[in-house]
């Protein structure tokens, strides 16, 4: 991306109006004020608003609690909150205006893959930080990205072998959405289903949204399979549940491992049709420390509803903020730059644990946990890794820890 | 004198039922024709098989000699017959100027009509046309805002306007006051020799104001033609109207 | 065989649930109703609410959201269709916009979000409705195995559609229904009250709505956007079925989801939604006005 | 009398349009709101688009985004290919990054074969064939689907539901078809439109120019066609198809011609819209997004190029501005949705509906007590 970088002052020095845009001037006289501001972009409308919402709502959490001990080196966040209507035109115009107007130093926000792509060339061309809080299909290396949620290898690398060796299931029936997270999760799992002795016996896929799962149930059924491994996303999350049951099948028998099934579609769907399936995350409301039953309560009470669940992305989107507070702190300004330096190897306790984000690819190291559902819609903690580990984005192309493909100096393309 | 429109042996079959039977009938250039015929006697539907409407099952229409037998309506059209609904026919939104101007249609490709304005010769005859029908004072008027019989006249002028060298006219005084008919009729008669004309009508005042030669239709099939005063005497064409209380 | 047979047979009757008061509402009166499938998101959330705050069951809430949805209905026509009556264009764009209102009524709780106010239930968020578990668990019958609520549908499914041909072709009201169809204004003439059997009509056709959301909401996530996909798919099947003829109603949504069930099984569902959206665009092209029709108004 | 006014008035809006948009880099310091503009701008063409179809033709057309959508992924094509992680990818000729992940494993890293149908890709590499292709493609596809539609004579409302049943379909394939199209993502980090050596930042007041005169052009040429005698029979085929048709016209052959010239400002609209945003993505083939285009026209008046031109532009601006107070986000679309009801209810010639009767009213009020008559308000020369 440096050659883009190289581009864009050769650009701005060509053209002068956008010369005000240019990133020597991020701490120019504006930014001596008592505040600072930074963008909040997620879906306050439409379909994805269900889980969006939470997700701003816990950033401004933490952006409250932060400015309530005092703000980051004496100075206040004002957040800028904007909405991107569940649609990736609206999130690409609504970065922009952060980004050139605003002129923030740092958007948290985002949660589908399609919203991210959209806005990723504006962070990227006016080098500026996005914060993402999402679990993602990897196959990203960007300078002017910190990913927080996460990648595949971070939810499949213990999943896998776990379904394999301690549930005892080696015929994996793959379904997912008909778009990358799903596919790319797919391609990961089927290295991974190969490594450790087992057999995949379909891969199929539904449209994003999709409701009528009469006919990939029934396929399921008469495939032979004794797991589905279900990369599904979304309301289509609900309505393959539903469906499940209501053909009779069962998780005792047939499970459903997922990776993306969090608390939120459970409550949605109905505790009772989740109950008994699986789903691997870094962190799940259910983990039984101190912190997470704090952060849990203080959650509830900051958005005033006493039944409020929490989830993978949207502790991402609370940890983030102090990750970003930390590298702000250690760097001694607030300009996109310094921000990148400042967060390699940041390491902060979040709620599911030590977080630490990694110098070289600025993904983050994250601890993976398998949960079983039970009839209260609260996942119980089955399986969890030791340790925290390494955040590896091009796992399915054969990226490993010490063989890293996306390091500080950018992405070796001949590997791939 | 030179035949503008043979009808040879034409008929239509509608599921069993002929609406029009072997007709035949052969009108001259320059000729004004009237159709009389009880009710269901076929005269629209003879109307609609001329001008393309209506698919004919069997028989020929030729105009000034070419075939034009279940041919598209526009290429009928195109071809010399214009045709004016019993129901007025006209662009509604559209001034009455812009209807007459849509009408100046011998030029009907689309990318021949990509340009602005239009001919002086055109533009005369639009003129004419304005002059010939008394529209000079609601050029500008909405057609859908017209008095029944102002409708009835640009319609009539846009077949004017539009060149038809054979002119089908199906009840063009229906609904009319009386002033209106009978400037209806000095329109027609104003039209005779250059053009030639057909009128389906039932006002038989209006009839012998305008009428030579008369064809009398009836079950679908000709019955009788020849002048009105030989078609009033005659016996069969009274039987026929009969049922329907007679010409009158 | 016969599963595949079901599965088809389980997505005709969901089709024919949301197309049959569709097809009352198109065919009868001209109306293009694109809010029909916010009446059946209204029908799902009547579930969701009275069984959070009533205690309803699926068969209490059944007749409940067939009245909430016709009352809505009938405000609908009463406010918005009867100005249009005749420029079926402008039905589709104006009942549009009622779509957008009333679904953000259902995120804005009624516009109570403003005032701090929040009712369970409500709200942008993801709902569900309760199914008795006696419904959820299949059971053999003569060694095919028979899902209860998919049976359940199907049955609801044809009772409706019989009681909707009985009252269109068997009662005075269906009589005067008919002849508003073919001609208003000669319906008038022969002193048929047009605006009332309307708007009667019309709250029909939504109460029917309201009862294909109750039945959706069992296998379907509740949510405000829930009918947005669901009101193209009604229509597709009205306009291919023939406008105003209920069995063309039926016979397309039994093609429709045939075509879609066996495609679906035997290559998969995005193929099978494809193949669908191709059959429709033939048969519209083929005969605009539907495999049965006659001309309406 | 008041026929002159009106041609005059209309003049006058055009020249207002014209000047305020060719000024505004003049008025507006911040490269933001340029781009903002030059969206909405585009948005506008879309309008313009509908109302020449919808308005002058008669033709609804729902899946208007069908064609936006080709012209948008057209020239994004061409983009992608010039852009830098595309020449990044392990090969020296450039391979769109997400090509990558759906190739096979052992495929040959180019474009011929890395994935299947990756070799549509091709040509793309000059960026002269996606611009072009940007207006071509939509334009072929409008030629069959209206050749079909019209030939058959379909009308109304299925056509309506024929277009719209046609963008869903394509909806379906660009997601389905992941190796070619990178699916639900679309396609994003786009290169920069590069003429003459100079790139085009989309904050540039350049681009800005580019939109703006673009659009100006558009709105001027298709002034002239509906102003044209094709354009005014094609109204007349709208109002009795069958008297057009006896007076000699090929209906078809005008619908066919409008659809596509309509379809053609779509696509073109749907490249510019890549220029200034820099992504293309499958939500353009929402029917959302092409019902919405209707409402612009329809709010703006649908008989009225430039009104539907300034209600799309209007919109728009109100929604960017609504949205950045709190409380508005929620309640705006349910402002939309009442203020389209009562357009369509009360105000069916929308704005530009509006401003017309407020004009003859004064044209009327004037010559009153000028002592003339007043004369009727109606005029059809838009």
């Amino acid at each position: 991306m440096s050659n883009n970088r190289r581009n864009f002052l050769k650009q701005t020095a060509a053209y002068g109006a956008t010369a005000a845009l240019g990133p020597g001037l991020w701490a120019s006289a504006a930014r001596a004020e008592s505040e600072i501001d930074v963008g909040v972009l997620f879906s306050l409308t439409g379909g994805l608003s269900i889980v969006e919402q939470s997700l701003a709502d816990a950033t401004l959490m933490a952006i409250d609690e932060i400015n309530a001990a005092g703000g980051v080196m004496g100075k206040k966040l004002n957040p800028i909150v904007e909405d991107g209507a569940s649609d990736a035109r609206t999130f690409n115009e609504r970065a922009s205006k952060l980004v050139l107007r605003d002129r923030v130093p740092t958007v948290f926000g985002c949660y589908t893959s399609a919203s991210r792509k959209a806005v990723l060339p504006i962070f990227e061309r006016r080098n500026n930080m996005l914060f993402y809080p999402t679990y993602y299909e990897g196959f990203e290396c960007s300078k002017n990205v910190v990913y927080t949620g996460a990648v595949p290898n971070q939810q499949l690398s213990n999943y896998i072998p776990w379904i394999i060796n301690t549930l005892g299931k080696k015929k994996f029936f793959i379904v997912g959405s008909n778009y990358i997270y799903p596919r790319e999760m797919a391609k990961v799992s089927k290295i991974l289903i190969e490594q450790n002795g087992g057999e995949w016996v379909a891969d199929e896929y539904l449209e994003l949204g999709h409701s009528e799962w009469g006919a990939m149930v029934s396929r399921i059924k008469s495939s032979g399979c004794d797991v589905v491994l279900s990369n599904v996303v979304g309301d289509s999350v609900i309505a393959f549940y539903r469906e499940f049951r209501n053909q009779g099948l069962t998780h005792d028998q047939l499970p459903i491992c997922a990776t993306v099934t969090s608390e939120i579609e459970i409550a949605a769907m109905g505790a009772e049709v989740a109950a008994g399936s699986f789903t691997s995350f870094p962190y799940f409301q259910a983990i039984d420390t101190t912190a997470n039953n704090d952060f849990v309560e203080r959650y509830r009470r900051f958005v005033d509803d006493s039944s409020a669940v929490t989830q993978h992305a949207l502790e991402c989107s609370y940890f983030q903020v102090y990750l970003w507070k930390q590298a702000v702190e250690k760097a001694g300004e607030v300009t996109p730059d310094a921000i990148r330096e400042g967060i390699k190897g940041q390491t902060f306790d979040a709620p599911n644990g030590k977080v630490t984000v990694d110098g070289e690819n600025l993904h983050t190291f994250l601890t993976p946990r398998i949960a079983q559902w039970g009839g209260d819609g609260q996942g119980e903690i089955i399986d969890e890794y030791p340790e925290p580990i390494k955040p590896l984005p091009y796992v399915a192309y054969g990226e490993t820890d010490g063989d890293l493909f996306c390091s500080a100096a950018g992405l070796d393309s001949s590997r791939l | 004198m030179k035949a503008a429109l043979t009808i040879e042996g034409l008929e239509v079959d509608f599921g069993g039922f002929k609406a029009v039977d072997s007709m035949t009938t052969v009108i001259d250039d320059g000729e004004l024709r009237v159709i009389l015929g009880p009710n269901g006697a076929g005269k629209t539907t003879l109307m609609d098989l001329i001008s393309g409407k209506t698919a004919a099952t069997g028989g020929k229409v030729h105009l000034f000699g070419r075939d034009i037998t279940n041919r598209p309506e526009h290429e009928i059209a195109r071809a010399g017959v214009g045709r004016k609904f019993q129901i007025p026919s006209v662009f509604r939104d559209l001034s009455v100027l812009q209807n007459l101007e849509v009408a100046v249609s011998h030029e009907p490709r689309v990318f021949r009509n990509l340009r602005l304005g239009m001919s002086r010769a055109d533009r005369k005859r639009i003129d004419e046309v304005i002059d010939l029908t008394g529209l000079g004072a609601v050029l500008d008027t909405l057609a859908g805002d017209l008095s029944h019989g102002q409708m009835q006249w640009l319609e009539l002028g846009m077949l004017i306007t539009q060149q038809s060298k054979v002119i089908l006219l199906d009840e063009p005084t229906a609904g009319m006051t009386q002033g209106e008919t009978s400037k209806t009729a000095d329109i027609i008669l104003r039209l005779k020799g250059t053009h030639t004309i057909l009128v389906v009508e039932h006002d038989m005042a209006f009839v012998r104001k305008i009428a030579e030669k008369v064809t009398v239709m009836h079950l679908g099939k000709l019955l009788a033609e020849g002048p009105m005063q030989t078609i009033e005497a005659d016996p069969a064409v009274r039987d026929a109207y009969l049922g329907s209380g007679g010409l009158h | 065989m016969f599963e595949v047979l079901f599965i088809g047979l389980s997505l005709t009757s969901v089709l024919l649930l949301i197309a049959l008061g569709l097809s009352i509402t198109y065919g009868a009166m001209g109306v293009i109703n694109m809010a029909h499938g916010e009446l059946v998101m209204i029908g799902a959330y009547t579930a969701v609410l009275a069984g959070i705050h009533l205690g309803f069951n699926i068969f209490l809430s059944l007749p409940l959201a067939f009245v909430v949805a016709a009352l809505v209905g009938l405000l609908i026509e009463r406010v918005v269709i009867r100005r249009l009556y005749g420029r079926i264009i402008d039905t589709l764009l104006a009942t549009w916009g009622v779509a957008i209102i009333l679904q953000q009524l259902i995120r804005l709780e009624f516009g109570l979000t403003f005032f701090g106010i929040s009712i369970e239930g409500l709200g942008p968020g993801l709902q569900n409705m309760r199914v008795p578990t006696f419904m959820m668990e299949p059971f053999d019958l003569m060694g095919l195995s028979i899902q209860p609520y998919r049976t359940f549908i199907l049955c609801v499914t044809i009772l409706l559609t019989a009681l909707t041909w009985y009252l269109v072709y068997r009662t005075a009201i269906g009589v005067q229904v008919r002849a508003i169809m073919r001609n208003p204004q000669m319906a008038a003439a022969c002193g048929i009250d047009v605006r009332r059997v309307s708007a009667l009509t019309f709250a029909y056709g939504s109460g029917l709505a309201g009862v294909a959301g109750v039945l959706l909401a069992g296998f379907r996530t509740v949510m405000p956007d829930m009918g947005a996909t669901v009101v193209v798919d009604g229509f597709l099947v009205v306009v291919v079925g023939g406008v105003g003829s209920l069995l063309g109603t039926i016979l397309s949504s039994a093609l429709l989801g045939q075509i879609n069930g066996i495609v679906s099984v035997f290559s998969n569902d995005i193929i099978a939604r494809a193949v669908v959206f191709g059959v429709v665009i033939a048969i519209i092209l083929w005969r605009p006005r539907g495999l049965f029709s006659f001309k309406s108004r | 009398m008041s026929n002159r006014i009106f041609i005059l008035g209309d003049r006058a809006v055009y020249a207002a349009f014209i000047i305020i948009v060719l000024a505004l880099p003049l008025l507006v310091d911040d490269v933001f709101w340029l781009n903002r503009i030059a969206k909405y701008l585009v948005f506008g063409m879309l309008g313009l688009a509908i109302a020449l179809s919808w308005g002058y033709a008669g033709i609804l057309n729902l899946g208007q985004g069908l064609f936006f959508g080709l012209g948008a992924y057209m020239i994004a094509m061409s983009l992608k290919l010039q852009s830098y992680t595309s020449l990044q990818q392990g090969s020296d000729k450039p391979i769109p990054d997400f090509m990558l992940w759906n190739a096979e494993p052992g495929a040959p890293t180019d474009l011929c074969c890395i994935t299947p149908g990756s070799w549509l890709w091709i040509p793309f590499q000059a960026q002269w064939f996606g611009m072009a292709m940007a207006v071509v493609v939509p334009v072929v596809f409008a030629l069959i689907i209206g050749s079909t539609i019209f030939r058959l004579r379909v009308s109304g409302v299925y056509v309506a539901i024929i277009t719209l049943a046609l963008v869903l379909l394509a909806r379906l394939l660009f997601i389905d078809l992941q190796p070619v199209t990178n699916g639900f993502n679309g396609l994003t980090d786009l290169g920069w439109l590069t003429i003459a050596g100079i790139e085009f930042d989309p904050f540039m007041v350049a681009t800005y120019y580019i939109i703006a005169v673009s659009v100006c052009v558009v709105l001027l040429l298709s002034r002239w066609l509906i102003s044209t005698r094709a354009g005014l029979i094609l109204q007349s085929t709208r109002d009795d198809p069958n008297r057009s048709r006896y007076l000699g016209y090929d209906v078809a052959s005008y619908q066919v011609f409008f659809f596509t010239v309509s379809a053609g400002i779509a696509g073109f609209a749907g490249m510019l819209f890549v220029i200034v945003s820099e992504f293309a993505t499958p939500t353009y083939f929402d029917i959302a997004f092409s019902i919405s285009m209707v409402v612009w026209a329809a709010v703006g008046g649908r008989s009225s190029l430039i009104g539907a031109a300034l209600g799309a532009i209007l919109i728009n601006t109100i929604e960017a501005s609504v949205s950045e107070s709190e409380m508005f986000q929620q309640a705006w679309r349910l402002i939309i949705g009442i203020v389209f009801v009562l357009v369509v209810l009360y105000m069916p010639r929308g704005l530009a509906g509006l401003a017309r009767d407020v004009l003859a009213r004064v044209v009327a009020l004037s010559q009153r007590t000028g002592g003339k008559d007043s004369q009727s308000s109606h005029t059809a020369a838009e």
